[in-house]
């Protein structure tokens, strides 16, 4: 009997007049293998991984077909038969790191919490089981960060954590929801390498949803291609990237972005509503600059806890211009960029905005500068709320400027959601019926509303597939050459970050350790660090990826 | 098979919400036993506004004293079982007097609700605002509405009464005196818990995410916040509700309540609370009103949170629609 | 933590000063006939007037108040007729009513007060959220409702009347407990714990309905927030779900009320207090208001006042221990 | 003398003779917040007090109607008065001494009456400041060194009272604690209290908590030779005050290990508690009844419009409707209804009338007719005054009783209710007292002379304190007749005679009476003796046995 036996799956929620997200979807995946599950945002990939758990139970959600995981029939289970699946023979690893932990508690304490519930370990030991996978998935000084709450957290290491708790257990069989969209590369080769080494230790199933065709090829035996809810494409990982049979997949291969691709001729982006990006005129690095950060620092908490997020970042960034800031998970890019915006105070140095000094401004002060320094937050789900719909959040610069009426407003934020590729009939939904990436989508329609001088995205494009990704970049693109809006885009996906910036900056503990034009540091990384990023890079070519693998583990060997 | 597979997990009816006002509506009907509070709460209102035409159906008036329907010898019991409950008198009669409870209740109902129904709305907006104020604003503003607060809750209500009563001419309307008076003192629960949760809410990303939109903090507090804080508030407002029924009672020995004999159910249910063993009914019906009017309050307050949560209609009964083991 | 606590205890001086001008000012506009109670209904005037005298009753409440503060930062002198005795800084003044030294009555009153209200006020948080976290694990089954409609009828039962039941009940019926009369802790703290048992359960009975439904609605909204979904994917039973993620969310309301509530219980529960023979401050609180006995009132608020602002200081801490995101300010 | 025996075998439930021995519990409300003889305002020296002072004279402790008679105490006799009652001579017994051994002498008890006039003691009758020669300026011992010259100690047995006017009454007067001997070296002021010296069978070994917690035990020094009066039979007496009164009688009712030999000397029954005592034949045995003297009545002012008419007046008196009020009062068990001012008691000179015949339920057409008469024929609208304090006396629920009765002659009544002190201090001060209200009047002891004089003697008018002659009524003939009656030392011709002045007042239709309280209160299963003298109206703790 196989690990897991999907057939004829299919999901619809309540509230989606009829729609199913899921239709039909049968797989099944043996023990010590790997699934990859790839598609575009919306497709239907984590509300099928919540099936395996049975965590649609409850919810107003209805499933149909049948599911059995490690022989359990999840459909028929009891609610005891469904806990003692979850977590100890499955775990699962949800797709929104930053919001998936319980801010009252230390992550240690909830790893073991976990761990303790499917062993009978004392509370010490599992202590000692957290810090110990803590520090397997690459948590520096764990035992100390393990009493740390979550928000003390990046978002990167919140994700490790995540994965951190999956391990514990030691499952048979780990679901893992793009586990990997908050981790740069190095990390997240390290990820995928600890993962493959599970695989093959303990005969764990990897049951992997990913839209990052790479890490795909790098790390699944099969793949399984969706759209609309539908299967479109599966079979081994090789067979389906190197020969796709269907013309969707081959879309989807063709609009990954290339870390070696200059961005002069950026990735065609076949099926992509608006226009193709075109470069715009640069002037990097001359004229006025729009913003400029001298010895930016900020440190967080006091005494032997103190960490010192981001110490003395010097940039500018210039009208027209996009700086592209990558860097180690943790290095301080996200406290960087809610500086830039002026979320966060500065512990020191001094922030200029179109000639004025606004590092130590008052919030009151601030005010007239704020819809003009604009967002994108990492944590799609923590930067909506809850309770409003996605029309009325994407609404608010609207409302803010003042001059709109309802019906302007209305059109006008529509307009928006579909340019970055959502149904504009969605504005009265709450964000829980969103998927990862359409959540993230609605975060940039929301900047761009509202008319902003100069955007910080965050991670913009982490949870998107490929092919929505360089939709969304195009339509940055466009509007950044249309109003010459200013971005810094903080991205760990380097192909990414080259495709849309001028420059990059290379952050790494706080401090910007290389920074340049985009080819400069692509072409000819000075820094160790950056030419350790760039090596990390997950290829698409399976075989390849196995190569650089078993390189990986010997330079950690020796 | 697979469609005999198809489980349909919970009852929340499907259609398709064409704007938020209306599915907020579908998500309170959705809930029956919110719409069972409401009713009950429109018949209590509905009771304070046709007193005088129940009464009058049952032929009673609130201050008719019927001597000879208590035994004068033994204290002034209603004569009769249950507390004199008859034809002519619904509810029995007031032990000491003989006064139709009925039309002392269905009267009392006009004074009650309404005086509670004001304080409560007082208590709730100075709370809130305080509340919100405090959460919100620098660390002077929060000290400072913090110790204003700390003052209102050690100054006793009758201290502020007296201050009141000597203010006020004597005919300043009564209810209008005592639900003010109720609302300056009983705010401070409200204030201190919307602050409390405004603490950890205004650290969410959401709340960022709404000041970069250029919103001041007004804006900011009611569109982001008092959404959130519309739960615990009303959970809290609605527990107010009777505290500020039977605090008019107490007043009103002070000479600042209603003046008899205009009956209200705190006053009755403080004058009964001897008569628990000689008249139990006496005792019973302005209880048992005030915990109807509680517990309806509370299921349609229930049903009101749920609404304004879209997560919670749908998540509510996350692992509530459990399975029990099969047979074997 | 030294500059909060500094901060604290500026704030506390303010609150204290603060409460001592309102309540002046409250007898001030609403002046009572206070000579002529402290000498009696058939006083003639010439006495009344004299005892008007003795109390500085003339003087101009600035320079009432004044002496007020005096006595606390000095201490003050007054007549027994055949001596002088001096009250100690800081004094409170006397009782127009009974010459009683406030500051001493205070002390003497107090722990009466602190045993009920600490006690009520452990059982009823208990009880509270012990019900709340019940409800919501069993929610929407019989349980909660049968919880739910218990803990408001509780609410809706004035204190009186439950506490006179509890004493027919287990003193006069069953004769399991005695007639509750206060016995100092000192003294014997058996006997203190069982005397006081009653009022306690009374209080607890009554004033639970809060904390459980604050509880519950606090830990419904947590429960469906993200994050419990991946403990609920871990296996993590309904028990632990609601009995430990749900209830830490819950936990800032009910800190923040309980500090409101036992603050404001140093003031005394009058009701409770009487009924179960308590020599508490409740009672002489309502006799001092009535009586118009300016420093007992002024001295009882202030008491009040600062077990209020040490609630609410000791509330923040805990607040900001629960949730680290709330820094202390 | 008096007669102890009677007393035993009347009213008590429990068999057998009582005998000395044993503690007695007193659970009361109130706590003994003065101890001081010359605070104390007593009705024959009080219950507890009586225990620990002695006075003069002091009442007779006896059931009924012959407890209403004052008896030596201290003093020898009843006092030997001048030919005109204007002086007052005492002797006092052999023998007497205070706790410590020392002997009480006729100084100390000038001493103890100098002191009540300290404004540091106040709060006692009014009555020896009144009538003691000077009495009116003196400012007590710590201000005046010089002392009363009025009260004369000719040797240490003797004591003489000189008095501005005749009073016949003074015997009565001198059963108030007042009278009870003071030693000058152990006076501490106000904190005499705390410990005030016994004179009296039993002495404070404990006084907590400003009186809510009193243990007596035996006076050794006291003996029982000089004291008729007092039974003494417990060895110790604990007191336990502040208690509720729901609680007090929950206690007593459940008669449980201590509270067996429990009393209570301020607790009534209430109506509630009543008719559940009244269903249970073995508790109903436990409820001792007493009358003391009290009315309840409505007062009119006169000087307020229409009240100045005595046609409304009288309407009103007419339209009152006393069995309303007295289901309100708590029924007929606890209440009586009133015609007269004087109490129904011999020793007031009760003399029975009905000025305004209202019946049982009011006379609502004789009152309107009376109204026509006077000019308000479509009715009239008026204001009642009344308290807030829950006492079934001058409470909401007797002020909606005459509102509704009053409704049905016309006149509508508008309540007005305030707090207790609010309330004395509106209907008390001639400047702000209103025309029509709730009050009631009680005996300081029993005799019409301080039931009638202080409401209807126009001297009595306080124009800038508390006034108590509500009607201020100033009629030249009520005056002199008073006088009149001060001069008789003969208590019982007195009492004739004070009967017919209150039908004549009454007349007047200056006040409404509408009734008088009847007291019950239950007491433990091991209390004996139980005396109820129509003087205090409650159970009299010097003559219960609990062995
Ligand atoms: N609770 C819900 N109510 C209504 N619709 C929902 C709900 N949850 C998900 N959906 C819808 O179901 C579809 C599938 O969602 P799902 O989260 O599985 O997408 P996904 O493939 O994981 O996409 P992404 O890559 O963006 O995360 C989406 O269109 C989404 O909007
Ligand atoms: N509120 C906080 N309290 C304490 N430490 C914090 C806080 N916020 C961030 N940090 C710490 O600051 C460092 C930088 O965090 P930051 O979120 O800026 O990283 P990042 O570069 O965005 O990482 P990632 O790519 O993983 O999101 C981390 O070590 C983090 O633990
Ligand atoms: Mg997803
Ligand atoms: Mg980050």
């Amino acid at each position: 009997m196989s690990l897991v036996e999907v057939s004829g799956l299919t999901i619809s929620f309540d509230g989606a007049a009829g729609a199913r997200a899921v239709d039909g979807l049968s797989f099944t995946l043996e023990a010590g293998a790997a699934l990859g599950v790839v598609g575009e945002s919306g497709s239907g990939k984590s509300a099928s991984a919540y099936a395996l758990l049975g965590l649609h139970r409850g919810t107003g959600a209805t499933v149909g077909g049948s599911i059995r995981v490690a022989g359990v029939d999840v459909q028929a289970a009891t609610d005891a038969e469904l806990r003692a699946l979850r977590g100890s023979r499955a775990a699962m690893v949800f797709q929104d790191p930053l919001s998936s932990l319980d801010p009252y508690y230390a992550v240690g304490d909830q790893i073991a919490e976990v761990y303790r519930v499917h062993t009978r370990a004392s509370r010490r030991a599992a202590r000692a089981r957290a810090v110990e996978v803590l520090d397997r998935v690459g948590i520096p000084d764990a035992a100390r960060r393990s009493r740390s709450r979550p928000h003390e957290f990046s978002g990167g290491m919140r994700q490790r954590t995540l994965i951190a708790m999956a391990l514990a257990c030691e499952p048979q069989l780990l679901i893992a929801d793009e586990p990997t969209t908050a981790l740069d590369v190095t990390v997240q080769a390290q990820i995928l390498d600890l993962l493959h080494h599970l695989r093959h230790e303990t005969g764990m199933g990897l049951l992997l949803v990913t839209h990052d065709v790479g890490v795909a090829a790098e790390s699944v035996d099969d793949v399984l291609v969706m759209q609309s809810g539908r299967e479109v494409e599966s079979g081994p990982v090789a067979d389906v990237l190197s020969a796709p049979r269907r013309p969707y997949t081959r879309e989807l291969l063709s609009a990954v972005p290339r870390v070696d691709a200059k961005r002069a001729t950026p990735a065609a982006a076949p099926g992509v509503k608006g226009p193709v990006p075109v470069p715009a005129p640069r002037d990097a690095g001359g004229g006025e600059p729009l913003l400029e950060a001298v010895g930016l620092r900020r440190e967080f908490g006091r005494g032997s806890g103190r960490v010192i997020a981001v110490d003395g970042v010097s940039l500018t960034v210039h009208r027209g211009e996009t700086l592209g800031i990558v860097g180690e998970s943790g290095s301080g890019k996200t406290t960087l960029g809610r500086m830039l915006v002026r979320l966060l105070d500065p512990t020191g140095g001094s922030l200029h905005y179109g000639g004025a000094e606004i590092g130590s401004l008052s919030d009151k002060a601030l005010r007239p500068y704020r819809r003009e320094l604009q967002m994108v937050f990492q944590d799609p789900v923590a930067s909506l709320n809850p309770r409003r719909s996605i029309g009325e959040s994407v609404a608010d610069p609207l409302r803010a400027a003042g001059v709109l009426d309802d019906t302007r407003i209305r059109s006008r934020v529509q307009e928006l959601l579909e340019r970055v590729g959502l149904d504009p009939n969605r504005y009265d939904r709450y964000p829980h019926e969103f998927s990862g990436g359409q959540r993230q989508r609605v975060g940039i329609a929301r900047a761009l509303a509202a008319g902003p001088e100069l955007i910080v995205c965050d991670e913009p494009v982490s949870a998107l597939d490929v092919t929505t990704q360089a939709q969304v970049t195009a339509l940055l693109a466009e509007l950044q050459r249309e109003l010459g809006l200013g971005l810094v885009f903080i991205a760990h996906d380097l192909a990414v970050v080259r495709q849309v910036s001028d420059r990059v900056a290379v952050m790494r503990q706080g401090r910007i350790v290389e920074q340049g034009s985009v080819d400069e540091v692509y072409g000819a990384p000075q820094d160790p660090y950056t030419k350790q990023l760039l090596a990390a890079v997950p290829a698409l070519d399976p075989a390849l990826a196995t190569v650089r693998r078993a390189a990986r583990k010997e330079l950690a060997a020796a | 098979m697979a469609e005999a597979l198809l489980v349909k997990e919970a009852g929340v009816a499907a259609a398709a919400p064409a704007s938020g006002a209306s599915s907020f509506r579908r998500r309170l009907r959705a809930r029956r036993s919110a719409v069972v509070a409401a009713v009950v709460v429109a018949l209590l209102v509905l009771v304070a506004l046709a007193a005088p035409l129940l009464a009058g159906i049952e032929g009673q008036d609130p201050t008719t004293y019927h001597a000879n329907l208590v035994d004068s010898a033994t204290g002034g019991v209603p004569l009769g079982s249950f507390g004199g409950i008859s034809a002519e008198h619904w509810l029995g009669v007031e032990p000491l007097t003989g006064r139709d409870l009925f039309a002392r209740v269905v009267y009392g109902a006009r004074v009650s609700l309404g005086v509670a129904l004001a304080a409560t709305l007082l208590q709730v907006i100075i709370g809130v605002v305080v509340g919100l104020a405090a959460g919100l604003g620098n660390r002077f503003v929060d000290q400072a509405l913090s110790r204003v607060t700390d003052i209102v809750v050690a100054l006793p209500v009758m201290v502020i009464a007296l201050g009141a009563l000597a203010v006020v001419p004597a005919d300043f309307p009564r209810p209008v005196l005592i639900a003010v008076i109720v609302g300056l003192v009983g705010w401070s629960g409200i204030s201190k818990i919307v602050r409390a949760r405004t603490l950890a809410l205004k650290s969410l990303d959401h709340v960022a995410a709404a000041r970069l939109s250029g919103w001041g903090g007004l804006r900011i507090a009611r569109r982001e916040l008092l959404p959130a804080l519309a739960a615990p508030v009303i959970t809290y407002a609605v527990l107010l509700f009777p505290g500020n029924i039977v605090v008019e009672a107490a007043l009103s020995f002070l000479g600042v309540g209603i003046k008899p004999p205009t009956p209200s159910w705190g006053q009755m249910l403080s004058d009964a609370d001897t008569w628990y063993q000689a008249a139990p009914t006496y005792l019973l019906i302005p209880a048992l009103l005030i915990f109807i009017t509680v517990l309806a309050l509370t299921v349609l307050g229930e049903g009101v949170r749920n609404a304004l949560d879209p997560r919670v209609a749908s998540r509510l009964r996350i692992g509530t629609g459990r399975k029990k083991e099969a047979g074997g | 933590m030294t500059r909060f606590l500094l901060r604290r205890l500026g704030g506390a001086l303010f609150v204290l000063l603060a409460l001592s001008v309102v309540v002046y000012a409250a007898f001030y506009v609403a002046p009572g006939n206070v000579a002529q109670i402290a000498c009696g209904p058939r006083c003639s005037p010439a006495q009344v007037a004299q005892v008007s005298d003795q109390l500085r009753l003339g003087d101009p409440l600035y320079v009432q108040y004044a002496h007020f503060l005096q006595g606390i930062f000095a201490g003050r002198d007054y007549s027994t007729g055949t001596g002088i005795l001096h009250c100690q800084a800081p004094c409170l003044g006397r009782s127009y009513q009974d010459d009683q030294q406030v500051t001493q009555m205070i002390l003497t009153k107090l722990p009466a007060t602190a045993s009920l209200a600490i006690g009520a006020f452990v059982l009823w948080i208990l009880l509270g959220v012990g019900t709340g976290l019940l409800s919501v694990w069993r929610r929407g089954r019989a349980t909660e409702r049968i919880l739910t409609g218990l803990t408001l009828a509780g609410m809706a039962t004035p204190v009186f009347v439950v506490g006179l039941l509890l004493i027919i009940v287990f003193c006069s019926a069953l004769q399991l407990l005695p007639f509750p009369d206060y016995v100092p802790l000192t003294e014997n703290p058996e006997q203190w714990a069982w005397n006081l048992l009653l009022p306690w359960v009374s209080l607890a009975l009554v004033s639970a309905a809060p904390y459980a439904r604050m509880t519950r609605s606090s830990m419904l909204e947590t429960l469906a927030e993200d994050h419990v979904r991946t403990f609920r994917a871990y296996g993590v039973s309904e028990r632990g779900l609601v009995g430990r993620h749900a209830l830490r969310g819950a936990l800032g309301p009910v800190i923040a009320l309980g500090a409101l509530d036992i603050g404001s219980m140093f003031g005394g529960a009058v009701l409770t207090e009487s009924l179960f023979n308590i020599p508490g401050v409740g009672r002489e609180l309502v006799d001092a208001v009535k009586n118009v006995d300016l420093p007992v009132v002024v001295g009882l608020v202030l008491v009040t006042g600062f077990f209020v602002v040490l609630a609410n200081a000791v509330a923040d801490i805990l607040q900001a221990m629960a949730d680290r995101r709330v820094v202390l300010s | 003398g008096p007669q102890d025996s009677k007393g035993s075998d009347a009213g008590s439930g429990a068999a057998g003779k009582p005998a000395k021995g044993g503690t007695l519990t007193v659970l009361n409300s109130n706590a003994q917040e003065d101890f001081d003889p010359a605070r104390l305002y007593t009705s024959g020296g009080g219950n507890v007090p009586s225990l620990v002072f002695r006075t003069l004279t002091t009442r007779n402790r006896e059931d009924g109607a012959a407890g209403a008679k004052v008896v030596p105490d201290l003093a020898t006799d009843l006092g030997t008065p001048s030919k005109n009652a204007t002086v007052w001579t005492y002797t006092l017994k052999d023998g007497l001494k205070y706790e410590d051994g020392t002997a009480i002498t006729s100084a100390d008890i000038k001493y103890g009456i100098e002191r009540s006039f300290a404004a540091e003691l106040s709060g006692g009758a009014p009555y020896l400041r009144d009538w003691l020669i000077g009495g009116a300026d003196y400012q007590g011992p710590y201000k005046d060194k010089k002392g009363l010259a009025s009260i004369e100690t000719p040797d240490a047995k003797t004591i003489v009272f000189h008095l501005n006017k005749p009073e016949g009454e003074f015997p009565y007067l001198a059963t108030q604690t007042q009278t009870t001997p003071v030693p000058k070296a152990k006076d501490t002021g106000t904190k005499y209290e705390n410990h005030p010296i016994s004179s009296g069978p039993y002495k404070v070994v404990k006084n907590e908590g400003d009186g809510e917690r009193l243990v007596l035990e035996r006076n050794t020094f006291w003996s029982a030779a000089t004291d008729e009066e007092r039974k003494a039979y417990p060895d110790r007496i604990d007191v336990r005050s502040g208690l509720d009164s729901a609680v007090i009688n929950q206690r007593l009712s459940a008669s449980r290990g201590a509270d067996a030999a429990a009393v209570t000397t301020d607790t009534n029954l209430g109506p509630a508690e009543l008719a559940k005592v009244t269903g249970d034949k073995k508790l109903a045995s436990r409820v001792g009844t007493g009358h003391f003297g009290y009315t309840n009545y409505i007062a009119f002012n006169p000087k307020v419009k229409p009240f100045d008419n005595p046609k409304v007046r009288q309407a009103i008196s007419y339209a009152v409707d006393r069995t309303s009020v007295i289901n309100a009062a708590g029924g007929s068990s606890l209440a009586e209804p009133a015609t007269t001012f004087l109490p129904e008691q011999p020793s007031f000179g009760y003399s029975a009338y009905d000025a305004f015949p209202a019946g049982r339920t009011g006379n609502a057409a004789k009152a309107k007719e009376l109204l026509k008469e006077a000019g308000y024929a479509k009715g009239l609208t008026i204001t009642l005054t009344h308290s807030n304090e829950k006492n079934f006396a001058t409470s909401p629920e007797i002020a909606t009783a005459i509102q509704e009765a009053l409704k049905k002659a016309g006149i509508t009544v508008e309540l007005e209710g305030l707090e207790g002190n609010a309330y004395s201090d509106k209907i008390y001060n001639v400047k702000s007292e209103p025309g029509f209200f709730l009050t009631g009047w009680g005996a300081d002891w029993p005799s019409g002379g301080p039931f009638l004089a202080p409401i209807f003697d126009g001297r009595q008018i306080v124009k800038n304190g508390y006034n108590f002659n509500a009607s201020q009524l100033d009629d030249a003939s009520v005056n002199k007749e008073v006088d009149e009656i001060n001069k008789l030392t003969d208590l019982s011709a007195a009492a004739k005679r004070w009967g017919a002045l209150d039908k004549k007042i009454g007349e007047q239709a200056v006040t409404v009476p509408l009734f008088h309280p009847v007291y019950k209160r239950l007491y433990g299963e091991a209390v004996k003796n139980v005396v109820i003298s129509d003087w205090t109206g409650v159970l009299d703790i010097s003559q219960v046995a609990v062995k």
